[in-house]
């Protein structure tokens, strides 16, 4: 099947948005995700026809709304190749699902004389709640560093391993675009006795995810930066792992009892997901899986290969030695995110120069100061794809950047 | 929508009424487990004595709705006397009747419904199967339970 | 001003779902609200064009989505009359606002030996995050009990307060609908030298809410029963104790640097909001409270009073000693939520015969499994009312309770 | 939209590019104090020599955009030499001229912002108004620190 890409483009009101006459040109996907109709008007119709509470109430709306909610969960468990749908905890971002995973997992399981490894590719997702962590048991931190072209650097990665009792890196760099070897990374954790935890948030939206091939421990990845609603996010585990943990949030919906002395939990998911749940937005979720995969990600994959592809390419003809593409030239290994270096501009000010032609980047540091002083930069110039982009994207970038050079005068 | 007479059956009203093996065992000898319905807050507890595999003796205590309380007030009398596999076999068939995926094995022995069959029009209900099944979930864990000792 | 109330009821288009060709009668607002369209549109139009990441990037889109997500907290805080809108964060629901409260507030401060005070009439988000406190941090839990007619018995309030460092109770029972005094309590936990933490989820909906003259220091509730998209909550707080309260979950946008060695957080309210927020719920919500403000909280209270007098005649003219309504009569102490006994039917089963008249009513524990035990029962029946409901729905409830005899021939 | 030449005027690009004042100071005597913007990812580190409440030495270090760059380095000119009272009302007034709320009270002393008027373009680019404004908290910051002891 071939993908009509003009139609999918199409797909999503906001590109058609104008601003001083001329529409935007959305490359900070990497950020946050646009939406399509298809998932707004999911969420707009359940509003207007279907809104009730979720797991608490009898009457038949509740139940629709109910049945709804729960086969959100199984298109969201379908989509990454959970074995069980009772594996998928909504949380209200990543940030919150590898925050559970650090705080009861990790709390239950980690003290002094332990160790986590990291790596230099880390969103401060990944990095603040095991600090946090760190900072109340006492285990130590260990990190995975890079190679000069972006890549984790692997070399030294049993003897970090050795004696850590968590390994938890990302599937996909949010500012490099690298993609390291989960499958491997996750084996070599297993090997050393450690748990794998993959950050999938820059993955799932633009790759297969298969969770049992990847045979992880657990895997945290966000709606809103896969097409779907802000406001959820969600936590594969297995559920031996998940069903052993100490609860996270207490409340409503988490619970088998309450006493006046003490509580008992309810099973996996809802032992995770106390109080009122986020309802619309889990159903937007899963609208959103259902949308991409009838797209496929397969041939996601392959559209933002050929893009990227085109965009390094493009870049590089035009600018020469004026621009740096930073992380993996080889786009296998690589995903649409591409931080660049341009003629010595601070980011901010590429970013402030592409708005006034519509081009929407980010420059920051992107939530990893880390990586950044590795880099050797506080900002980088951020333009990352997903399936809505095509080639007059690039194009409006690669001309806009024109203008960065009149005004600095390079 | 199904008429609410099909989930309310004559037969499930009067086990609702008139509760069969109501009460406590003691423990030990005697097993038990407790089971929660988050939903409506029914409670329920299950008592179970089992002599040389065989459930010599059940009794159920804790609130409910009508169909919770009938449910296992049905499933007290059908699995008294039977024998361990027996009950497991007919705790599958029960949970078959109410549409839960159960595996694809069919139950190892075939025991009839009987009274049971009444508790057909719960499918309708969706919220209400996990009234239904309430009882037999809790029957299982109590099966399940370890075995207690007088020590 | 008068109010034209049909044109309120007329503002929810779900009011206008029919289930086998009669439209829903929705009494089951305690647990949910549902959203009158302004919310719907307001959330589906920024999605359409405006939706863009918020304080992360530069460009216009990202600016003017920033603005509005901003521009929505202060409507949130101006609606509870909240000195500053930095003191409200948002949370993912109300639930996760008071375990930030017991976690990091409760978690810096509460140790052997201290006490904090709770009421018989708590949901389950407002005892169980204290319960986990307690366990790890071996502190006491005290109860403030009830009067027979569903009252704080407040006889023994400062023998409970004396030597507590916390009083956390909710402005308005989610199952008897009371309204304790809330300005009383505070200052009774101010006297004691306790601080005040106010559950407002059943309360901000109905009420004109003001944090400033109810002293309080911590108020936490919900989007969703108010008009709102669910997928968010707020919690006030004092600056001067937010300021000084260590995070709670850790990520992007709570930190001010992060290093391989440790993190510095971002002020408030950055601090608690870590990852990506709900950036349409915010800005829905932020809808949700401009409508309620449009017509008027003084107004809806008052709408509310009259629907709950009369639903508590009505029912009681004509259903007599078979009917108990329970929880005050008083309709100045009282909202409209109304838990009630019929005749020895199980609540589930009135819930289900009222379910075959389109009548929405919760049966169950209500996330409020002691204030059961209290009330002798393990479920209650409840109609909870709103703004948009009228005369007609209590008629119909009315009505629909009488299958109830004929099937259970009581 | 305006246009970039309001925001990058040409005397902006020069202290961009020449900035003034820049290096460190050695803690103690002179203060420090850091910040940090989230948003671009600009760090700046401000010290300050204060001697009878006058600002004797100020420098800065750090890396930032074009807009902070500048707007750090005409502040480091404008507030060498002034008292403290001259410079927390300066910086009420560069606030102010960024449209930030600074309390109905003006400055208590009127210092012109001479040069810093050149800023005055970046109110209509809401979002540079943080990195304009970064060095100018910092200096807040500065000034409140303790004052360091050698000991
Ligand atoms: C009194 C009270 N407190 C807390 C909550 C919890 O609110 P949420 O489910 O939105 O977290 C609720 C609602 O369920 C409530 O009624
Ligand atoms: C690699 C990575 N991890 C984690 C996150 C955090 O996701 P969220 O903001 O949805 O919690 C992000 C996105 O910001 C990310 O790119």
């Amino acid at each position: 099947m071939t993908i009509d890409w003009d139609t999918v483009r199409a797909d999503f009101p906001i590109l058609r948005r104008e601003i001083d006459g001329a529409p935007i040109v959305y490359l900070d996907s990497g950020n946050t995700s646009q939406k399509p109709r298809q998932v707004i008007e999911a969420m707009d119709d359940f509003l207007r026809t279907s809104y009730a509470p979720i797991n608490r109430s009898a009457y038949r709306l509740a139940g629709e709304a109910t049945d709804r909610f729960e086969s959100a969960r199984a298109s969201v468990a379908r989509f990454v190749n959970a074995p069980s749908a009772d594996e998928i905890v909504f949380t209200k971002n990543a940030t919150e699902a590898l925050n559970l995973v650090a705080a009861s997992w990790g709390g239950a399981n980690l003290g002094p004389g332990d160790a986590v490894v990291l790596t230099h590719l880390e969103h401060h997702a990944n990095i603040v709640p095991w600090q946090m962590l760190a900072a109340k048991q006492g285990f130590e931190l260990r990190w995975v560093p890079l190679t000069t072209d972006g890549q984790l650097d692997l070399t030294d990665l049993d003897r970090l391993l050795t004696g850590a009792k968590a390994f938890a890196f990302t599937a996909m760099s949010n500012v490099l675009g690298t993609i390291p070897p989960v499958t491997h990374l996750v084996s070599a954790a297993h090997d050393a006795g450690a748990v794998a935890i993959v950050d999938a948030c820059q993955f799932t939206p633009h790759n297969v995810t298969d969770v049992q091939a990847w045979d992880a421990d657990f895997v945290a990845f966000s709606s809103h930066k896969m097409c779907g609603p802000s406001g959820v996010g969600a936590l594969w585990g297995r559920m031996e792992l998940l069903d052993a943990m100490p609860p996270y949030i207490g409340g409503g919906n988490m619970i088998a009892d309450v006493r006046l002395d003490g509580f008992t939990t309810a099973p996996v998911p809802a032992k995770f997901e106390a109080g009122t749940p986020p309802i619309v937005e889990v159903i937007g979720f899963g609208a959103a899986v259902e949308y991409l995969e009838s797209i496929g990600m397969a041939a996601v994959r392959q559209h933002e290969i050929e893009l990227t592809r085109y965009a390094i390419d493009t870049l590089g003809e035009r600018y020469g030695d004026d621009i740096t593409i930073q992380g993996p030239d080889n786009v296998e290994v690589r995903g649409g995110v591409l931080s660049f270096k341009f003629r010595d501009i601070h980011p901010h000010d590429i970013s402030q120069v592409l708005d006034q032609h519509n081009v929407c980047v980010r420059a920051g540091h992107h939530c990893a100061k880390p990586l950044m002083r590795v880099l050797g930069v506080n900002a980088t110039a951020r333009a990352s794809l997903y399936l809505y982009n095509d080639r007059s994207d690039i194009d409006a970038l690669a001309d806009a950047l024109d203008g960065a050079s009149d005004i600095f005068g390079f | 929508m199904p008429g609410l007479e099909d989930l309310y059956r004559e037969i499930i009203l009067d086990h609702y009424r008139s509760p069969r093996n109501r009460g406590e065992l003691p423990v030990p000898p005697a097993r038990h487990a407790e089971g929660h319905n988050p939903l409506c807050g029914d409670e329920i507890t299950i008592y179970l004595s089992v002599d040389d595999d065989v459930v010599s003796d059940v009794k159920v205590a804790g609130q409910g709705c009508s169909i919770s309380q009938s449910s296992a007030s049905m499933m007290s009398a059908a699995v008294k006397g039977k024998t361990v596999p027996e009950v497991r076999s007919l705790v599958k068939k029960f949970k078959g009747m109410m549409s839960i995926d159960t595996g694809d094995d069919p139950p190892s022995i075939d025991v009839p419904l009987g009274d049971l069959e009444a508790l057909q029009g719960v499918v309708k209900f969706p919220v209400r199967i996990k009234c239904a099944t309430l009882a037999w979930n809790t029957l299982l864990e109590a099966l399940d339970a370890p075995i207690p000792s007088d020590t």
